[in-house]
């Protein structure tokens, strides 16, 4: 059962990776990077390791989004690729 | 590359699959900030590599259960664990870092396109 | 049980927090706390080399009590006392000159940037000292995220040049991650020692293969071995000078250092050499690099642009004496280390200091400044002659050992790279030693005509020499320089041939 | 460039597809990895420390000096921020006084 | 960023939860003995709360928790744990051997509360350390 989940939520995973770099706009690409770490946070509390998974929400998920919109408010939006 | 083979290392096919994105982003990507994407994709899929290292069949997350008693084959290998709690620390440190410098380049160039920066660089000499 | 292995370390990063906090309050306390914080470091140090070469075997210290391969180890043998000796006196000398210069390159900064001075040498002597793989990445990474900060407070192109760095440096650091994850997998083991018994056994294994490239493709991208030198010029130019005088002799000195311990006490004999054909790859990279550095540097007006490319081409000598891959030619890249870290130290400060005097950066308004700054230019001309190799300085003899190495190795391409970048050396020094021995410009016509072209004016009446804070130790290290010739049969014969013992000389 | 940028990521990917193929499957209990040195950590935790969450114990006890250097990284990068952003200035005061 | 967003209903449930978060991040710090969790993640939580202050309360949060705090707090709590390092060496340990911290004590108990210390002081350096990053990012690189 685990085994199937973690191959499925691999492959939203690489999608959601594609997705994150190839948006235009770079608040969207912000916004699927977090649902990316988030479901990776998932995916490691699925296959055993619930501190790992803790700590990717919390740091990969939460902050690292909340830092990079930070940052995003001085910059242009739109990305040429 | 047999049916076997993809049974034990599909995890780790799928998580190679991700570092190449990664590495896509961070060295062909023109925008600086989907450079730092690439990055944080290229070091999640580390972190990923592993953990599926630590997987072991029939076991519980590392914390000791009376039930189970004290054999090492009922839990999951704690080291890589430390290691990626480590390396997840420092990568978000580097992210940080790496937004801070964005932020200064913005300021004196006013864009975050590497090839605008170029320009104004060779401008400039 | 001996503490000196954690204190080295340990006692930099404890005086790099006080001076974090004293300089919240005094820049100028934060300062005096890093400079007693790298001294007592440096002592401890030289009273480490005494205990090891006295004992004559190297001092293991289980970290937290926990026995090897359980905890974590460090090792202070040959090899790393050797590097951390080079690391703290670079940073005590450097540290010193700093506080002038730096406040006049980049205002307003000094509170920070001390502490984050102490944490970079701390970084990489811990490196220096670990003998676990894992541990090894969490203090390249201190020392990088250090100098990413020490090096963007430079001019303008400063920060992007440094992001650039900062990405390189950050796939650099995830493929060695990704190296030692494969390692563990197969070994199941992150020590090193521990490694090198477990690993003979493994050679046929196709993982370790694969782990051993990702290593040093790792280290390498961070080494600036050619071809993936090419954020390195840009970071050194762009950098206070007090920051290149630290960062570029020493930072990728510990990279080569990691690449010749994995090549050394990690994986088996032979496997870097027969196995795998890294060792020559290296080497051949090396020799390319040396030559397109060297060119590249005659080909220079700015200063420390020129000292930048003639640091890719010396980094590569270090990564020749990896590629030769015996006792000798080992020997002379080891020693090119601290001779080049010496040199390549001098030569920033002295670009500082003409500086900060003057204010000129590029070679052709340097005329004049022989006469006006006697003692500081008699040190640049003593560095340049190391550089190129002439024999009572310090650069001769790793040249020379370099030299001997080929010959063994047989390899007549190598011997030739050698010297023509000798050649190439001395034509880029004495380039600027013509020049800063010349009459200075005074012809109006020559002022006009640099304000016209937009350039900085050549200056009417060049400073005095630099205040004493910043001749002194530009005067150290010119001795350094010329002290580590005289005395080079001492360091070798005290640290390097017991360090390259493993490859059997 | 770009061209040879994806040669080189596509022979990267194909150089570690080819390593992977002798790692130990997935989930193997008998691999090195699980046998030789973690294998102590969860049979001494709860002995050694008293402490039955194994990551905690490893972490903070067997390699504390890991997390100590980490702990090192978090500060660098704080200090790091705080260099690259922002400028103070009574030290420009501080050094203004003591040059004269 | 630092903008206040007028709104009741943010202030108030900010003003709630603020201190609901902070108990829950002390709580993971110090439960890291039993369950997932740790100084880390615990950390991380409390600069959360900050940083939801921070944008929910504008200025008046640089009253609660002034700009220089997040460097101090940080700077302290390394140090503090450096020092357990070196205490460890003074009554004839290694470094970070907890064990050897205080002396007579039993081993496997010092080991315990040395996990706890250094979990503690962890939580608050990643607290004061990921805030100070925080406010430095939301200047925005100003640079006179």
């Amino acid at each position: 059962m685990i085994l199937e989940l973690d191959f499925w939520l691999m492959i939203v995973l690489i999608m959601f990776a594609i997705l994150a770099l190839e948006v235009k706009d770079l608040l969207a690409a912000v916004g699927v990077l977090t649902g990316y770490s988030f479901l990776i946070a998932l995916l490691f509390s699925a296959l055993g390791a619930p501190d790992v998974a803790l700590t990717e929400a919390a740091l990969g998920a939460a902050l690292t989004g909340v830092l990079l919109l930070a940052s995003l408010t001085f910059m242009n939006r739109n990305s040429k690729d | 590359m047999t049916v076997e083979f993809l049974q034990g290392h599909y995890p780790y096919v799928l998580v190679i699959v991700l570092l190449l994105i990664g590495l896509y982003g961070m060295t062909l990507k023109g925008n600086l900030l989907k450079k730092l994407i690439g990055m944080t994709i290229f070091q999640t899929s580390i972190y990923l590599f592993f953990i599926q290292g630590a997987v072991k069949t029939n076991a519980t997350i590392p914390v000791f259960s009376p039930e189970l008693g004290p054999g090492a084959e009922n839990y999951m290998n704690p080291l890589p664990q430390v290691i990626v709690l480590t390396a997840i620390v420092v990568g978000v440190a580097i992210t940080g870092v790496a937004l801070s410098l964005l932020l200064v380049t913005q300021q004196r160039y006013g864009t975050i396109e590497e090839d605008e920066i170029l320009e104004q660089m060779r401008q400039a000499e | 049980m001996s503490q000196t292995p954690v204190l080295i370390p340990a006692l930099l990063l404890l005086s790099a927090l006080f001076s974090l906090l004293f300089g919240l309050r005094s820049a100028r306390l934060g300062h005096l706390v890093a400079v007693l914080g790298v001294l007592g470091s440096f002592l401890t140090a030289v009273a480490g080399a005494f205990g090891v070469i006295t004992g004559g075997e190297a001092i293991r210290y289980a970290m937290g009590g926990w026995i090897p391969p359980i905890g974590i180890e460090l090792v202070l043998d040959h090899l790393s006392v050797f590097m951390t000796l080079l690391i703290t006196f670079i940073g005590l000398v450097v540290i010193v000159y700093a506080p002038r210069s730096l406040h006049f390159e980049a205002p307003g900064k000094a509170a920070f940037a001390w502490p984050a001075i102490v944490l970079l040498l701390a970084g990489l002597s811990g490196v220096s000292l670990t003998g676990d793989l894992f541990n090894l990445y969490v203090f390249l990474e201190i020392s990088a995220l250090a100098a990413y900060a020490l090096l963007a407070i430079g001019g303008k192109a400063a920060p992007v040049a440094t992001l650039r760095y900062l990405i390189v440096g950050a796939a650099g650091g995830g493929f060695y991650l990704l190296g030692v994850g494969f390692l563990y997998f197969t070994a199941g083991t992150v020590n090193m020692a521990d490694l090198a018994s477990r690993l003979p056994e493994l050679v046929e294994n196709r993982a370790v293969v694969s782990a051993a490239l990702l290593l040093v493709l790792g280290l390498a991208l961070k080494m600036a071995l050619f071809p993936m030198h090419f954020w390195l010029p840009d970071v050194y130019t762009h950098a206070p000078s007090a920051v290149s005088g630290m960062i570029a002799p020493i930072m990728t000195k510990v990279s080569a250092y990691a690449i010749i311990r994995l090549f050394l006490d990690v994986f088996p004999p032979g496997y870097f050499t027969e196995a795998l054909p890294i060792a020559s790859t290296i080497g051949w990279l090396s020799a390319a690099g040396i030559v397109y550095g060297s060119v590249l540097a005659v080909a220079q007006h700015d200063y420390r642009r020129m000292l930048a490319y003639s640091s890719v081409g010396q980094i590569a000598y270090v990564g020749l004496g990896i590629g030769l891959a015996n006792p000798i030619g080992l020997i002379g890249g080891l020693l090119h280390m601290v001779n080049h870290a010496l040199m390549k130290s001098v030569l920033f400060l002295i670009g500082g200091a003409i500086r900060l005097r003057t204010g000129v950066t590029r070679i052709p308004d340097m005329k004049g400044l022989g006469r006006s700054m006697p003692w500081t230019m008699a040190t640049f001309a003593i560095a340049a002659l190391a550089m190129v190799g002439i024999p009572p300085t310090a650069g001769f003899f790793s040249k020379w050992y370099l030299l001997l190495g080929t010959i063994e190795a047989g390899n007549a391409w190598w011997f030739g790279v050698i010297l023509i970048s000798s050649l190439l050396s001395g034509v880029y020094f004495f380039r600027v030693v013509e020049m800063i021995y010349r009459d200075p410009a005074v012809d109006p016509a020559e002022r006009e005509e640099a304000d016209a072209a937009g350039r900085e004016r050549p200056p009417l009446q060049p400073g005095g020499e630099p205040p004493a804070s910043l001749l002194g130790p530009i005067l150290i290290l010119g001795v350094a320089i010329l002290a580590v010739g005289i005395f080079n049969v001492l360091i070798v014969g005290a640290l390097l041939t017991h360090a390259v013992a493993p490859l059997g000389g | 460039m770009r061209i040879l940028g994806f040669v080189l990521i596509v022979v990267l990917g194909v150089v570690l597809v080819w390593g992977i193929g002798d790692l130990p499957e997935r989930g193997d209990p008998q691999a090195p990895a699980p046998t030789h040195v973690a294998s102590y950590y969860i049979e001494n935790a709860l002995d050694d420390s008293n402490t039955p969450n194994f990551v905690t114990a490893v972490l903070a006890d067997y390699r504390a000096y890991d997390t100590f250097g980490e702990a090192v990284v978090v500060v660098t990068a704080a200090l790091a921020c705080l260099l690259i952003l922002l400028r103070r200035r009574e030290d420009e005061v501080e050094v203004e006084e003591e040059s004269r | 960023m630092t903008g206040r967003f007028e709104s009741v209903f943010l202030d108030v449930v900010t003003r709630a939860m603020v201190p609901l978060i902070q108990v829950f991040a002390f709580y993971i710090i110090t439960h890291g003995h039993y369950s997932p969790g740790g100084g880390f993640q615990g950390g991380v939580m409390l600069a959360a709360s900050i940083i939801l202050l921070r944008i929910a309360l504008g200025e008046e949060s640089y009253r609660r928790f002034p700009r220089e705090a997040g460097i101090w707090i940080a700077g302290v709590a390394t140090l503090l744990f450096t020092l357990l390092g070196f205490v460890s060496i003074l009554f004839g340990g290694n470094f970070l051997e907890y064990a050897y911290v205080v002396p007579g004590m039993d081993a496997v108990e010092l080991r315990y509360w040395g996990i706890f210390f250094a979990e503690v002081f962890i939580g608050f350096l990643v607290w004061g350390a990921l805030v100070a990053i925080y406010d430095a990012l939301v200047t925005g690189g100003v640079e006179a």
